[in-house]
């Protein structure tokens, strides 16, 4: 997989359609502010420098014209194009008729983001994998409170409210990784709320949902077979789901999939044992106030546990 | 001191009068009045507001989750109540313009009297009421009583209002050139009738439409 | 998709010849007023209907301390620039003959037959009713005029009983009660979200009859609320009281356009089974309506109180001129 | 150098009537000392400079919040303060600038410049007005002192449900909130109410409404706004206090509420918020420009004009909030189109200022630096503002530091330097001091300065997709730059912001003498003694034009009226009354009351039954009571030698 720079997530940047309407957008309204603000320092700056000249007579005219032409007239001439522009391009972001290679359902939960493919059943958390160039329909909704789902180089955010469901339609151009973030405050963790949309090429975009939508392997070896057996018998399984085993909790994201993830608490730390050992050991130290409580388990328990779940790719 | 002529303040509240130039000649507790007046209304706007959006936004039957559509006897007699109070108060405003002190306290009372009336009637209603649903039960439960609840308790302070001032009438305080007071508190009194009207409009009878 | 509303609505053309008989017949009522006008005007030059006042006070007004000519005198500058707009009447002509095509176009034009399966062209077309033939009518104020074009004989049937009734305490009564700017509010505000009930809506969609009185309630109360505002003449409200008036009208109208705007679902439940027939969309239908009500409201409306202000506030002199020029300003202080 | 006014033409009739007539007036409207005058006074100079003063320490105090935050934020994974503290701090911050700050701080100059330019002497209400003060006052008390107990607003300041539930927000966080802003609701409610009948009703002889100031109408259309637009906030915290101690449902999704009308609600009021704001912010350029040109306001029916449809159609934009929400594309059409309408009446005011300047000769007083300054950053900050009207710009940017970049421009930019103008423009009226020059340029250009390096890389970051309420970042967005250059800028700010305050307080001690009328403004403020005497002008004048100090015949009204008794009032303790439109005298006079506890009793006990219910301790509540009787007391009819006692009699029932 080609994978870009997940970093700096910019408007300015744009890597898809949609987005790349409304940078050029931006750069019209910049140009327009910027010669009106001219205007108007010129005029302030004529103004100071004719009140130095001290023989300047006073005017005492009413001024109406002026203002009329200036303060009235010219804006609104201004205003009514940039209105056109702007139904122009919410029309183009409209997209009506054109139907999705996918329908993605994003649900929000306090500080991670559960993703869910339904016609496929694979389910996963922070990561929302689309294939480059189709166009993909998110169906937003939120388990609690509100959040917002935005990827800056993709598409507009749109929130995800209680007790409703809305539809952000996500396509990239290139193959790669775009971070995105929750934008709507959401409490204590809100920073810590972000995701990546990984965009493959088509093709292993299907095989990586195959493989998604699959339960997790039975473990091969010892220590692995161990860590399964912690798995469903600690606390773990009330919160986690792995799919094919016995863990079936709703609270905490899916795991079935886990070792193929980026990040690991929505972006908190990057996924690699000694992160995975310091978050289940103590995931409220990483992201204070999350609803993962710490999981003292003994240390043989531990290295079992990370043994399998080093497996579940 | 110049004592304002009887005929020609009430030459200039009459309707001819007003038709012209509304606001003219009024003192500056009777806008302070207004504006109070404003808020308040501006308030119960905001609630029903509120109570028809959620009603927009509720999918299936409206009253939700098996509530019964209100039922329309108690609260027309209630209505009649509040409504018919108002005769009473502007009565004793005329009156006080005329120097008739007698006349308004007994205006005062009977207006106070048919209040309290729809005030007990209200607590009979919500006595049925709360059996059925309570503030709990969904959001209609919730601003059925916000509603009326905010506006009981604006009758009571209009009825608080109207037994002050029949204090004052009884001590004396009020003549036919001192009675601004009496005004302003008979206007408050027809604001809360008004706001009435729209509630019964909005909460009881629009169910039924 | 609202665009595709908006054609459906006005496929289907008039005939030439209904539109010349319409023509005709308001010619017809033009020309009846007008007449009436002029002997209205010849009546106020020779005979001297309304003497002439020395102030504008109201009767009842305590004294006026201000010993200050200079409002007064603007005011009467004012006035007279009005009476001579009056003096010719074109303005009243003119603003009588729109208000009969706007009722023309709202009623008789191909858009009668939209309305009947949209929403949003029946919404124009009472927005037409409201916002734009009542002012006309309130400008034009045709009652009188009309009234004098009558032949002698029925006119003092007609004018005569009407005047005397307005004489006696149950029509002085009630013409009061009419006059008061609030009634007209409640009127006006109160029949405009009567009609709009989905009850009272769908009983206009299945009788014609019902249509015709709601119709004929619009122009009435609009009418006279407007006549607070715009009749020509003393009875007028004054700008900035006017201004806030339309204010306190403005907000329930535009309410009412909110709802139907913002509602998820259609709220009309024949309105919609017609504009699902005809191949649109009812939701789409019904927001459309309620924006129609909502920005010509807001925009007709703010255009007036604007409008109203505007002439009001620059009517006297805002500033004298400078007598003198103005003192040196001191500079700040040295630290 | 120090050039000396003229005195002649401008200052000298005042002069010669508070000398021949003071003395009788100092009578009836006498100098009070001592600390029962000062917890019962009902000057509205007085109160007037206390809300600025307490709405200063409350700048400060949000203001510090602020430098924590930006501390916070200097860097990549910032440990400045933990995430509980940081949602507090930018919640208050936000809170408390906006509702405490300034909001307090423009009615504190309307209440000490509405009666002085109207030509009366006090305002309408006066005991209402020194209510509002002290409920003021108590308001940021229970807010700011929330912060001791770490219980202070978490969830923003506007407070989105479900979030701002009982749900999710357990504690007394949002009940402070809630409770704090109802209470404070009724402060501003009857400072709005008072603006309004003082300047419909009190206003003196021939000052028609075409006459008033443009700080006048600013004052009285933000009154009005008030009026219309604090109910749906006072609704919304209403129910939310209620869902989240009775166990109601108006924002429960899941019993038919609507997290949607907590957004409706709170942005019904939100916007036109921002406009009450920044309204008499414009006012007070519209008094300073003309000074400084020396030459009345240009186009003066447009610009009060603009003013009255800025507060009219800021009532229809309130879904500009909300055009991420998932609203139907034809209402975000409409709500667009109406927030790019609200653009022209400022573009009417920016020009009419701009046309003054250019028509007259521009003198460059410190107070006239801060209004360019002003008139550079509201204009950055509008010009953004149209972006952001603009639908799908608007879906980009919304949540992100270009908002916050956008409210600050106009905010700060658009209402803080109107303020430090409005101080240095009337310190000479407020203290009778004059303020340093060159202090005043050093602190400008600090601030200045401070204050575009502080905030302008916002819009940058916000660009770069950084999301606004973030207590930490990565090192890898490319945002710590930018951010860097934020809180070194705020630094700098608070340093520029130091230097004014100094210099203001500098000048209490050291300062020169102020004379009457040291800018030779136009308005009736500066017929008044600095400071002015507690009855304000010894006579009430005539106002013959929209400047009357610049005008003859109002001048000559001073003199005339020395002998007028109805002028002077020097019998009683009462003011003017006259006709709403056309400033035509009204008979009789109002009587005024004199200073009284009952303002501070009624705060005190409102104060009071709010903590009780913030506590849960409902029983406690009954100490309203004290209130109700308190209010008996205060509306009960006196004796009165005028006939009609309408002074007090519709006010101080909120």
């Amino acid at each position: 997989m080609a994978a870009c720079d997940s970093s700096a997530p910019s408007t300015l940047s744009p890597a898809g359609p949609a987005a790349r309407q409304i940078t050029g957008l931006w750069w019209l309204l910049f140009w327009i502010s910027a010669v009106v603000s001219v205007v108007v320092f010129v005029l302030l700056g004529r103004a100071v420098l004719r009140g130095r000249r001290a023989g300047e007579r006073v005017n005492t005219r009413s001024g109406n014209r002026f203002v009329l032409i200036m303060g009235v007239a010219l804006p609104v001439l201004v205003l009514a194009g940039v209105y056109v522009v702007g139904l122009r391009d919410m029309r183009a972001l409209q997209h009506d008729g054109e139907p999705a290679a996918y329908t993605v359902e994003v649900v929000g939960h306090k500080w991670w983001w559960e993703v869910r493919y339904p016609d496929d059943g694979a389910v996963t958390a922070n990561e929302i994998h689309i294939p480059a160039g189709e166009p993909v329909d998110l169906e937003l909704t939120t388990e609690d409170v509100n959040h917002s789902l935005w990827v800056p180089e993709l598409a507009p955010k749109v929130d995800l409210i209680a007790g409703r469901t809305n539809t952000l339609r996500l396509e990239a151009d290139e193959p790669g990784e775009y971070r995105g973030q929750c934008a709507e405050f959401c409490g204590l963790q809100h920073a810590n709320m972000a995701f990546i949309v990984v965009a493959h090429p088509p093709e292993e975009f299907r095989s990586w949902l195959a493989n998604e939508s699959e339960p997790a392997p039975e473990p091969d070896t010892q220590p692995a077979a161990e860590g399964l057996e912690v798995l469903e018998s600690s606390s773990c399984a009330t919160c986690h789901t792995v799919r094919g085993t016995e863990a079936g909790g709703t609270l905490g994201p899916d795991l079935t999939h886990l070792a193929g993830r980026r990040y690991l608490g929505a972006g908190a730390v990057p996924n690699n044992p000694g992160h995975l050992a310091g978050w289940i050991s103590d995931a409220q130290s990483i992201k204070p106030g999350n609803e993962m409580p710490p999981q003292p388990l003994p240390s043989e328990d531990l290295q079992a546990l990370l043994a399998y779940l080093e497996t579940l790719e | 001191m110049n004592a304002v002529d009887m005929r020609s303040v009430s030459r200039a509240t009459e309707p001819e009068a007003l038709a012209t130039e509304r606001p003219r000649g009024r003192t500056p507790a009777w806008w302070g009045m207004v504006l109070l007046i404003t808020t308040e209304v501006v308030l119960f706007a905001v609630l029903l507001a509120s109570y028809f959006f959620v009603q927009f936004t509720t999918e299936g039957p409206w009253p939700p989750g098996g509530i019964r559509t209100p039922e329309l006897r108690l609260p027309l007699i209630m209505t009649v109540l509040l409504l018919s109070s108002s005769a009473p108060m502007a009565w004793a405003d005329r009156a006080i313009r005329r120097g008739y002190q007698g006349q308004l306290a007994a205006g005062l009372a009977l207006a106070l009297l048919l209040g309290a009336a729809f005030l007990t009637l209200q607590g009979i209603e919500y006595d049925t009421k709360l059996a059925e649903f309570t503030w709990t039960s969904y959001a209609y439960g919730s601003l059925f009583y916000a509603i009326t609840g905010f506006h009981g308790f604006h009758v009571a302070a209009g009825l608080f209002m109207i037994g002050f001032t029949l204090v004052g009438t009884l001590r004396g305080r009020y003549t036919y050139e001192r009675h601004e007071r009496v005004r302003q508190v008979a206007f408050y009194w027809h604001a809360i009738d008004g706001l009435w009207i729209l509630i019964l409009s909005s909460l009881y009878l629009s169910p039924h439409v | 998709m609202h665009m595709t509303v908006l054609a459906h609505a006005t496929t289907e053309q008039p005939a030439w010849w209904n539109t010349a008989a319409t023509a005709g017949g308001l010619g017809a009522f033009v020309a009846a007023y007008a007449g009436g006008l002029r002997v209205l005007g010849r009546r106020g030059r020779s005979e001297k209907l309304v003497p002439e006042h020395a102030s504008e006070q109201a009767p009842g007004q305590a004294p006026n301390q201000v010993s200050d000519p200079a409002p007064d005198q603007a005011a009467e500058h004012a006035s007279a620039l009005w009476r001579g707009v009056e003096r010719h009447g074109h303005l009243r002509v003119l603003a009588f003959a729109a208000a009969l095509a706007a009722l023309a176009v709202a009623l008789l034009s191909p858009l009668e037959t939209a309305a009947e399966t949209y929403f949003s062209a029946h919404m124009v077309q009472h927005m037409l009713l409201i916002a734009v033939a009542a002012p006309l009518l309130a400008v034009g104020a045709p009652g009188l005029p009309l009234l004098l074009s009558l032949p002698p004989r029925l006119r003092r049937a007609v004018g005569g009983r009407l005047v005397r009734w307005r004489r006696r305490p149950p029509g002085r009564a009630f013409a009061h009660a009419l006059a008061h700017p609030v009634t007209a509010w409640f009127l006006h505000i109160g029949v405009l979200w009567a009609w709009h009930m989905p009850a009272a809506y769908d009983a206009t969609l299945h009788s014609e009859a019902v249509h015709v009185i709601e119709h004929l309630s619009f122009v009435l109360t609009s009418w006279l609320l407007w006549w607070h505002v715009a009749t020509p003449g003393r009875a007028r409200m004054r700008g900035p009281v006017a201004a806030m008036y339309l204010f306190t009208v403005l907000l329930p109208s535009a309410a009412l356009g909110a709802v139907l705007t913002l509602a998820p679902a259609p709220l009309y439940a024949e309105q919609a089974a017609r504009t699902e027939h005809a191949g649109a969309d009812a939701l789409a239908d019904q927001q459309l309506a309620g924006l129609v009500m909502w920005v010509p409201a807001d925009v007709l409306y703010l255009l007036a109180i604007v409008g109203l202000v505007f002439a009001w506030v620059s009517g006297h002199r805002t500033a004298t001129p400078l007598t003198a020029t103005p003192p040196e300003v001191i500079h700040d202080a040295s630290p | 150098m120090t050039v000396k006014p003229d005195t002649t033409t401008a200052a000298s009739a005042p002069r010669a009537a508070d000398d021949a007539v003071g003395e009788r007036l100092s009578e009836t409207w006498p100098e009070e000392h001592g600390l029962w005058a000062w917890f019962t006074t009902v000057d509205h100079k007085k109160i007037g400079r206390r809300y600025m003063v307490t709405a200063a320490a409350y700048f400060v105090l949000a203001g510090v919040a602020a430098l924590v935050m930006r501390t916070q934020l200097a860097g990549p994974n910032g440990d400045v303060v933990d995430p509980e503290l940081f949602d507090q701090l930018f919640s208050l911050h936000g809170t408390a600038m906006i509702f405490l700050f300034a909001t307090p701080m423009l009615f504190g100059f309307g209440n000490f410049l509405v009666p002085l330019m109207l030509g009366t002497r006090d305002m309408a209400f006066p005991r209402l007005n020194a209510f509002g003060y002290w409920v003021f006052a108590a308001a940021g008390i229970l807010m700011f002192g929330s912060l001791l107990f770490e219980a202070a607003p978490n969830a923003g300041w506007f407070a989105y449900v479900p979030l701002s539930g009982s749900d999710h927000s357990p504690g007394y966080n949002l009940d402070v909130y809630t409770l704090g802003l109802l209470f404070l609701g009724v402060s501003t409610t009857a400072g709005a109410i008072n603006f309004i009948v003082t300047a419909l009703k009190l206003r003196a002889p021939g000052m028609s409404l075409n006459r008033v100031p443009v700080f006048v109408w600013a004052i009285v259309v933000t009154s009005f706004m008030v009026i219309f637009a604090l109910p749906p906030l006072n609704v919304a915290n209403a129910m939310l206090f209620l869902d989240r101690r009775f166990g109601t449902n108006f924002f429960d999704t899941a019993e038919g509420g609507d997290a949607v009308l907590w957004q409706h609600l709170f942005w019904l009021f939100g916007h036109p918020d921002v406009y009450i704001i920044v309204l008499p912010a414009l006012g007070i350029v519209s008094a300073i420009v003309p000074t400084f040109s020396r030459r009345a306001i240009a186009a003066y029916p447009l610009i009060v004009l603009a003013t009255v449809a800025t507060g009219i159609i800021s009532f229809g934009v309130w879904v500009h909030h909300m055009f991420a929400v998932g609203l139907p594309d034809l209402s975000l059409t409409f709500f667009s189109a109406a927030s790019l309408i609200i653009t022209v009446p400022a573009g009417i005011q920016v020009f009419c200022w701009l046309g003054t300047m250019l028509m007259g000769r521009l003198v460059l007083n410190v107070a006239m630096l801060w209004v360019l300054g002003f008139i550079v950053l509201f204009v950055l900050g509008g010009v953004t503002g149209v972006m952001f009207a603009i639908v799908p710009f608007d879906q980009q940017t919304t949540d992100s530091y270009f908002v916050v970049a956008h409210f600050h421009y106009v905010l700060f930019g658009g209402a803080v330097f109107p303020i430090i103008a409005g101080l240095f423009y009337w310190w000479p009226k407020f203290t009778g001091r004059m303020t340093s020059r060159r202090g005043g340029l050093w602190s400008f250009w600090l601030t200045f300065a401070g204050f575009n390096l502080a905030f302008f890389p916002m819009h940058i970051s916000g660009l770069l997709g950084m999301p606004r309420r973030i207590y930490v970042y990565p090192g890898d967005t490319g945002w710590t730059v930018w951010n860097l250059l934020s809180t070194l800028g705020a630094y700098l700010l608070t340093v520029g912001l130091l230097v004014t305050l100094g210099t203001l307080v500098h000048s209490l001690r050291r300062g020169e003498r102020a004379t009457d009328d040291p800018w030779g403004g136009e308005t009736l403020e500066w017929a008044a003694t600095s400071p002015p005497k507690v009855y304000n002008l010894p006579v009430i004048p005539t106002a013959h034009s929209l400047t009357p100090m610049w005008d003859e015949r109002s001048l000559a009204s001073f003199t005339d009226g020395i002998a007028d008794d109805e002028r002077v009032l020097a019998h009683q303790h009462a003011v003017l009354r006259t006709s709403e439109l056309d400033g035509r005298l009204e008979h009789p006079p109002l009587e005024m009351p004199e200073d009284s506890p009952l303002p501070l009793v009624v705060a005190a006990s409102l104060f009071a039954g709010t903590l009780a219910l913030l506590l849960g301790w409902y029983e406690g509540t009954l100490v309203l009571l004290v209130a109700v009787a308190a209010l008996c007391w205060w509306l009960w009819p006196h004796r009165s030698p005028i006939p009609e006692d309408g002074a007090d009699g519709g006010g101080g029932q909120t």
